[in-house]
């Protein structure tokens, strides 16, 4: 019964050519090449994996999902993307374990109240349910949080927003690989793109250490590694700094936490799994660097902070540090663009902390745009040309810095 | 239960009693208990029930490996019953068990463990759609351990400390003393962490004799006691080890340092090197119901008796893997245990001495055999013992089966220190294959067993330590390093996992109620790594993270044939290597934060503080959240404003006014001496990040001002946009040197007159002008800057001074009716004289020419190379931007729209930065940033504000300021 | 002419019962407190004048008479004086008895307003100090008396480490003036368990006296 | 991880006293004669390749001053001037 013996994916031997080579077994990448082959029939495709599918950022995430950013170029992709985990849980045939739990976003100042005004008000004008809560109400909704003035910084309202909650992440990446391997298309882990060709202006094939591959159509989608690969295979720098950002999860305590709670002037967020277990996270040391390491300062900068929110933590423990790579832009916005360096090579890149929440949807469109090569209207406002024309998005959110300065 | 109270080894007091509650039982232990063994001793055999399938779990091993004995003390859920001293008066309750854990009314469910297959959630519950939401809150409520009630206060108190040390050894064992002891004895400073209230480890209690012939325990105990005599060595008790970094730093936290529990010390060591000496733990057995209570682990077992005196059952069976696990059975004989038979699953390698005293005892001995099943429903009655081949079996009556397959060593400290892990035939351990720099493994962790041979390699890991701090060893190392030769070196470890014919109950990990069938299931799949199994069957990410199932998984699933690696590979260890209380990480939880040299009189008149940054400021002095009689009292008379917190700088040399020029966009060379220049800085996008005042006070000497939000950060961009250049230039913060008085309104200046010599007329001291005189006879320095659009006098007085001068302003402002203003005041005042503030008017990507301040940059100097000046050009004339603007509301009985609304037409256009209500214009006004195709004077703006269901509010750009355009009030 | 009895306000106010107070140059400094005890003790300086030098080369700036600390980290004791090398041209005096006049054309900036100066002193003095700062500030074959630059209740300071020896032990501190009262809170706060009490100048001085003879 | 950078006046210490300053790119060029392109390459872009890097650092909460190091970003060591990973 429920067909244990079935394998999810299936393991394949390198072809000589592809329609399209996907770099990176993500979530983006496995969502990309999904809907090649969902929408547009495109299956000859291979996704190249390093390591093995969602050993990046697709595993190491904290699973948030939520439509509340700050910009109307942002927005509505976010809420397409809520809308896809019911219809891929489906499709899929593989519960992708949404729980839509709501998400509460606190206040500590006016400044913040004000930030957050402007996002309700772009929410609920674009038709997204998000809502402004007073520091009591905020309470109702989440009765832990201690909205007294002992906090260093209490709390002085909340941003609600009742569409978002938290997704299975590991499921995501499990079912789209279930779902590409059903459509054909080829997933090859343990593979690494060692080089990419071009002739005559466009993209011709991608070395790897499996043999080189012929294809026309390349997608960059190697999260905190695609600037590397850009600069280093496609000849192409990017704005994007990489820094480690760490999550931990408390022992697994019975139900506390019924909402995704986060706040800007703590720099972190807190939600509780399925499984218990109490996720908090949020902050970088913005120092770029590739390693994953954890660090004792943030811990402990993180537990002190998250209790200063929600008291009743100080009893949990905590159990498990991860960190994660976040390919960060100037302006907190991704880099989707086509046709740079070259024809043929695409681009998917510079999501920093929102790539769990946007995959799905990216890679539908980043499908069209490939099987298609127009860009679609809604992927456009994040082509690379904005940084040098001196057009960022107004998607910002300032770095914490807890060191007292002089 | 009476205990064994004549024992050398033992670490309680029998005669000292402590009485606790378990539940309703009024229950008594004694000194040295820990909550877990004083329950054992009360003949509690059932400490909770599983995750899952609720099943009944008991005391399995003492070192907190799994949640089997998690119980709540006093309150708080999910503390270890292992590792937690017992107090007097303590009350103890268990978990996830109803009525309790002996009954239970959710027993069921380990008869559905069935229909839960690996993945299950996976796979299950999303057909129908409509059934996912509702299964999710049972769920839910099924899931976790322990209940933390959202009123819920931590007990306890906490702090921290950061004791300074050239070298860390982990674990106070022989490796860890000895490698103590030797780096002690060069005079380096030692930080010694031991886990357990005492040090010594796993030879602390055995009574097996070492090579010498004396007993192991009585060896160890002269160990400890040079190691409590050594002035270099700081030993932490009941410190466990929770994280390692690269470049030496080791993290810990201390319980036990006064009778409360809950009392625990976050503490961090940076050291030159460390010496990981963590010993072992014993890897499970798996067979069929391995973890009933009454099956534990060989220490388990052995300890209970030798260190707390209990007899951990009548009748005991032995499935056993290794040495230990035999004088265990010899030793727990001798103590009063029957002993009705010992499993090895080793057919050769046995200690011939401890076979002899096994057979000297009648005690019946199978090579090759091991548990395959447990019978009993809540605790162990009987146990089916088979051969390897599980063709010969035979059942025994018992009340205890001590069940052990061999050692794990405990290196996560070494893979969280960077080293990398391979497996190895001999031992059958993960060692590591090449450790970090100054990073060294010693004693049991490297397979070795013999008393002597752990000493060695601790006091060579010692010597190494002190070659790490720059003492030359090199002769000693190798000397020693021949004799550690000579000694017994690493033990031939059994890579047996499981019993043969195991059925669907055997558990590879005790806190997710996963079991071998479940690993299988997740290989079906196609997951193939361990690491993957672990994510996909939820093995090893319970409470009790790796410590049961790290070393059983890899192994398993490499003899299963499924993985593609030629070797068994591990899974990842993270920290916290124990879990630790976020109470405990927040320590001291010092909040450092800066007061005004007024914090206090600003309180006593009234002042609501709030954090901003770094400092407490004053929002308002009254109820009255829009703060009128502020308002009022600066444009009817005069209000006084505590600034202190402006960035105040001076920079002086022959080249600062180079500097001035790189970082400010306007011309430097010419700041007249009695007037103070305002001007902006910008970051490399050409986007506004400051602005304030330049004054040059001498040759080559200049003050400036900056916001509040930048003071902290400019010594640092200046000294970075100068990096290239070798200029020579001093800087220095003069931030908190002194107070800032803002003296503003009508009669401003009839008060300042009251308090000074000095001639303060609008002819002596004019608008933008800058003056140094005394006030009171306190020599200041004072400017007329018009941020709030009214005459007003920017008072720095001297810090020490502040309290004085601002009282004698204040008795001086008496008669014209002065009072205290705050931000929010300030705020709407300068509004009405649309004024910026950074960061309200402005945002990541707003530029100089966006905010209307262009006219500030002085182009023609691109010999500064200016920071920004490049972004200014490019952008100079660029359509498309948001630009700031004024507006009012077509209809100026409207309230004014909240800050953030949004403007829009088809689309969002921008949006309201601050709007208020003015008082002395009679009407809303606002600033908004807006495309710039709506910019302009006279065009409407439609504004959708949170909450207004589609209603828009329509306002019309106006020209700023609002208030006083032509800027008289200014020059009074 | 009438007295002038005008009073500054220092950044701190110690949690102690004055026992013999003066007023210098508009300053009320607590000389002695009563009930001081026997250590570890902790001190309010910050009356004492400080100055910033910042010139190149450092030593033509150094005022007459005073030696020059030659690398970053030295510390020079003379004539109740404290010169500390911060940088390559940056150095900070300070001056325990009479406050001087700046000489003209001085590179130097009186920073006495802008920054706290606390003194702790006597036994337990660095298991306070362990306390609050991870800075390794007995660290071996360091000559005394030693600057270290860094956090110190996770609030950047200058220290300085005059001595070291068992009763002697001396640490000077300084940061930005704001933080006065949370630095005395956390000082405070991380000695209690040592039993820290407030001292009065006297016993700083005579133990810096004491230190200038042995220097 | 304990992220040590080494002062040249203060020697070695916590990361976190720091405040990092980027990749060293050289001195800004005349702003007259950039380019958006070429604006955009000094102020936004950036190689993102593991490996050694030459990078600014700032001491904050120390002495004050600027100065470079070479550092591993696969390993958040820092690496000796004189090694042969060690070029600009």
């Amino acid at each position: 019964m429920f067909g244990l013996h079935k394998r999810l994916w299936a393991a394949r031997p390198v072809k000589s050519s592809y329609d399209a080579v996907i770099i990176g077994g993500g979530l983006h990448g496995l969502a990309t090449a999904y809907f090649l082959a969902r929408d547009h029939n495109i299956t000859n495709v291979a996704v190249i994996e390093k390591r093995f599918i969602g050993f990046g950022g697709s595993g190491r995430n904290t699973a948030i999902v939520r439509a509340n950013q700050r910009t109307q170029e942002n927005l509505p992709l976010y809420k397409e993307a809520l809308d896809l985990w019911p219809e891929l849980t489906r499709e899929l045939d593989f519960n992708l374990m949404f729980h839509n739990c709501g998400n509460l976003n606190l206040a500590h100042s006016e400044a913040a109240l004000k930030a957050m005004r402007l996002q309700v008000a772009s929410a609920q004008f674009l038709g997204i349910d998000s809502r402004l809560l007073d520091p009591k109400e905020c309470k109702e909704v989440v009765p832990a949080l201690d909205i007294s003035g002992r906090p260093r910084y209490p709390i002085t309202g909340g941003m609600y927003h009742p569409p978002g909650g938290i997704v299975r992440h590991d499921a995501v990446v499990w079912g789209l690989a279930k779902g590409c391997s059903r459509r054909g298309v080829h997933i090859h882990q343990g593979t690494e793109v060692t080089g990419i060709g071009f002739e005559k202006g466009k993209v011709a094939w991608v070395d790897t250490d499996r043999g080189k591959i012929r294809t026309p159509r390349v997608l960059n989608a190697a999260g905190g590694y695609s600037a590397g690969i850009a600069s280093r295979l496609m000849g192409l720098r990017l704005p994007i700094s990489v820094l480690t950002i760490q999550a931990m999860v408390t022992q697994p305590l019975k139900p506390l936490l019924h909402h995704v709670v986060s706040s800007g002037a703590y720099h972190c967020y807190a939600n509780q799994t399925l499984k218990g277990e109490i996720v908090t996270g949020a902050h970088m040391d913005p120092w770029p660097n590739f390693t994953t390491q954890t660090t004792a300062a943030y811990i402990k900068h993180q537990a002190e902070f998250v209790t200063e929110f929600l008291p009743c933590l100080k009893g949990a423990k905590f159990m498990r540090i991860w960190g994660g790579l976040a390919d960060m832009t100037p302006d907190m916005a991704p880099i989707i663009d086509g046709h740079v360096p070259a024809e043929g090579c695409f681009l998917d890149c510079g999501w920093g902390y929102f790539g769990f929440k946007s995959s799905t949807v990216t890679g539908r469109y980043m499908a069209r745009y490939m099987a298609t090569g127009e860009c679609p209207e809604i992927l456009q406002p994040f082509a690379l040309k904005r940084f040098q024309e001196h057009r960022l998005m107004g998607e910002t959110a300032a770095l914490v810095d807890y060191s007292a300065n002089n | 239960m009476i205990r064994l109270n004549h024992l050398p080894t033992l670490r309680i007091k029998p005669g000292v009693p402590r009485s606790f509650t378990y539940g309703r039982r009024r229950l008594q232990g004694v000194e040295g208990d820990t909550v877990a063994t004083a329950l054992f001793a009360n003949g509690v055999r059932v400490f909770g029930r599983s995750l899952k399938y609720h099943r009944p779990r008991g005391l399995y091993s003492l070192d907190g490996e799994s949640s089997n004995t998690l119980v709540n003390v006093d309150g708080v859920p999910n503390v270890c019953a292992e590792t937690t001293l017992l107090a007097d008066g303590m009350c103890v309750a268990s978990q996830n068990a109803f009525p309790g854990p002996d009954f239970d009314a959710l027993g069921f469910m380990d008869a559905l463990s069935w229909a839960m297959p690996a993945g299950f959630y996976y796979r299950m519950l999303h057909k129908p759609a409509r059934l996912w939401p509702l299964a999710v809150p049972v769920i839910r409520k099924m899931a976790g351990v322990g209940t933390l009630a959202p009123d819920f206060q931590a007990p306890g108190r906490r702090d921290e400390i950061y004791p300074a040390a050239d070298v860390c050894v982990i674990g106070a064992g022989v490796a860890g003393m000895s490698a103590a002891l030797a780096a002690a004895e060069a005079g380096l400073r030692v930080v010694l962490f031991e886990s357990r209230p005492w040090p010594g480890g796993a030879f602390e209690y055995r009574p097996g004799a070492a090579r010498d012939g004396v007993a192991c325990f009585q060896k160890t105990a002269e160990l400890a006691a040079a190691v409590k005599a050594s002035p270099h060595i700081r030993l932490f008790l009941n410190a466990p080890v929770i994280g390692v970094y690269s470049n030496g730093l080791v993290t810990a936290f201390q319980r036990g340092r006064s009778p409360h529990p809950f009392d625990e010390r976050y503490i961090e060591v940076r050291a030159a090197s460390v010496v990981v000496a963590t010993g072992c733990i014993e890897r499970p057995l798996l067979f069929e119901h391995n973890e009933r209570p009454g099956v534990m682990q060989a220490g388990c077992a052995h300890r209970l008796a030798r260190t707390w005196g209990i007899l951990p059952g009548r009748t005991a069976v032995f499935s056993v893997g290794h040495d230990p696990g035999l004088e265990a059975a010899v030793d727990l004989f001798d103590l009063g245990v029957e002993i009705a038979a010992v499993a090895d699953l080793r057919q050769d390698g046995l200690d011939p001495a401890l076979v002899d005293a096994l057979s000297r005892r009648r005690i019946p001995l199978l090579r090759g055999w091991s548990a395959t099943k447990a019978h009993g429903r809540r605790r162990v009655a009987k146990v089916t013992l088979a051969g390897a081949n599980g063709r010969f079996r035979k059942t025994l009556d018992c009340d205890l089966l001590v069940a052990s397959a061999g050692f794990t060593p405990v290196t996560g400290p070494l893979t969280l220190a960077g080293a990398k892990l391979a497996f190895d035939e001999r031992t059958g351990f993960f060692l590591p294959t090449c450790l970090p720099p100054r990073v060294h493994a010693a004693g049991r962790i490297t397979g070795r067993q013999d008393w002597h041979a752990v000493a060695a390699s601790g006091r060579l890991a010692g010597l190494c330590a002190i070659q790490d701090n720059g003492i030359d060893q090199t002769a000693a190392i190798g000397e020693l390093a021949d004799a550690l030769g000579s000694l017994p070196g690493p033990v031939r470890g059994a890579k047996f996992v499981i019993a043969p014919d195991s059925g669907k109950k055997t558990f590879i990990c005790f806190d997710e109620d996963a079991t071998v069938k479940n690993v299988d299931q997740a290989m079906a799949k196609g997951f193939n790594v361990p690491e993957l199994i672990k994510r996909f069957a939820s093995v090893g990410t319970g409470p009790g993270q790796g410590g049961i199932p790290g070393h059983n998984l890899p192994l398993y699933v490499h003899q299963s044939g499924a993985s593609p690696d030629a070797q068994p590979r591990p899974t990842t260890v993270r920290a916290p290597l124990t879990p630790t209380f976020l109470a405990t990480y927040a320590g001291a939880r010092l909040d450092m934060s800066k007061r005004t040299p007024i914090h206090d009189l600003q309180v006593a008149a009234g002042g609501r503080m709030e954090r901003l940054g770094v400092w407490h400021r004053a929002r308002r002095f009254s109820e009255d959240v829009h703060s009128r009689e502020e308002i009022l009292s600066v444009r009817t008379a005069v209000g006084i404003l505590d600034a202190s917190t402006l960035g105040k700088f001076r920079i002086f040399g022959p080249d600062a006014v180079k500097v001035l020029d790189r970082v400010y966009v306007g011309d430097m060379t010419r700041v007249p001496r009695t007037r103070a220049k305002y001007s902006a800085m910008c970051n490399e996008d050409g986007c506004l990040i400051d602005d304030g005042v330049i004054v040059r006070t001498g040759d080559n000497d200049y003050y400036l001002t900056t916001s509040t939000g930048r003071a902290g950060v400019t010594v640092e961009w200046i000294r970075y946009h100068t990096r290239f250049d070798d200029w020579d230039f001093g800087i220095v913060n003069l931030t908190d040197a002194y107070g800032v008085i803002n003296l503003a309104g009508p009669e401003a200046r009839a008060v300042l007159q009251r308090v000074t010599d000095a001639d303060v007329s609008n002819e002596a001291f004019p608008f933008m002008g800058y003056r140094e005189f005394a006030v009171g006879e306190v020599p200041l320095r004072a400017m007329r800057l018009g941020f709030v659009g009214e005459l007003s006098f920017e008072l720095h007085v001297p810090a020490s001074w502040m309290a004085y001068v601002w009282n004698l302003l204040m008795d001086a402002g008496k008669d014209f009716g002065i009072r205290p203003f705050g931000l929010e005041a300030q705020n709407t005042l300068r509004l009405e004289k649309g004024h910026v503030i950074i960061g309200s008017e402005s945002e990541q990507r707003t530029t100089l020419h966006d905010v209307g301040l262009g006219f500030l940059w002085h182009r023609d100097k691109p010999w500064a190379r200016t920071v920004g000046d490049a972004a200014l050009r490019q952008t100079e004339h660029q359509p498309g931007r948001l630009k700031l603007v004024g507006f009012r509301m077509a209809d100026p009985s409207a309230s004014p729209p909240r800050d953030g609304s949004v403007i829009v037409d088809r689309r969002i256009r921008g949006y309201v930065c601050t709007a208020r209500y003015s008082v002395v214009l009679k009407e809303p006004v606002g600033l908004a940033l807006v495309e710039d195709d709506s910019s302009a004077k006279g065009a409407p703006l439609a504004i959708y504000e949170d909450g207004c269901g589609g209603r828009l509010i329509q306002a019309v750009v106006t020209e700023t300021p609002f208030y006083d355009p032509e800027g008289l009030r200014l020059r009074l | 002419m009438k007295p002038d009895n005008r009073l500054r306000q220092s950044p701190v106010q110690l949690d102690g019962r004055p026992h013999r107070t003066l007023v210098r140059d508009h300053w009320p400094v607590v000389c002695e407190y009563a009930d001081e005890g026997d250590g570890p003790w902790l001190v309010d300086l910050s009356h004492c004048q400080r100055i910033d030098i910042q010139a190149r080369p450092l030593a033509a700036m150094i005022p007459e008479g005073l030696p020059e600390p030659e690398a970053p980290g030295e510390v020079r004791i003379q004539d109740q004086s404290l010169i500390t090398r911060m940088g390559k041209a940056q150095a900070c005096l300070w001056r325990f008895g009479q406050a001087a006049a700046f000489p003209v054309g001085f590179n130097g900036t009186e920073i006495t307003e802008a920054t706290l100066a606390l003194a702790i002193l006597g036994r337990h003095t660095f298991a306070i100090a362990e306390k609050l700062s991870s800075l390794d500030l007995q660290a071996p074959g360091r000559s005394l008396p030693r600057l270290y630059q860094g956090p110190f209740a996770q609030v950047p300071c200058q220290l300085v480490v005059l001595d070291a020896a068992a009763g002697r032990e001396m640490l000077l501190l300084s940061c930005s003036r704001g933080y006065g009262r949370d630095m005395v809170g956390a000082i405070t706060n991380a000695g209690a368990e040592f039993n820290l009490r407030p001292a009065g100048e006297d016993r700083f001085m005579r133990m810096f006296e004491n230190r200038e003879k042995g220097a | 991880m304990a992220f040590t950078i080494t002062c040249p006046i203060c020697g070695p210490r916590s990361g976190y006293e720091f405040r990092y300053g980027g990749q060293d790119k050289g001195p800004r060029p005349d702003p007259a004669e950039m380019t958006p392109e070429t604006w955009c390459d000094y102020v936004h872009m950036t190689d993102s390749c593991p490996g050694v890097q030459k990078e600014w650092w700032y001491h904050r909460a120390g002495c004050g001053i600027w100065f470079t190091i070479y550092r591993d970003t696969t390993t958040n060591l820092e690496v000796s001037p004189d090694s042969p990973e060690a070029v600009a």
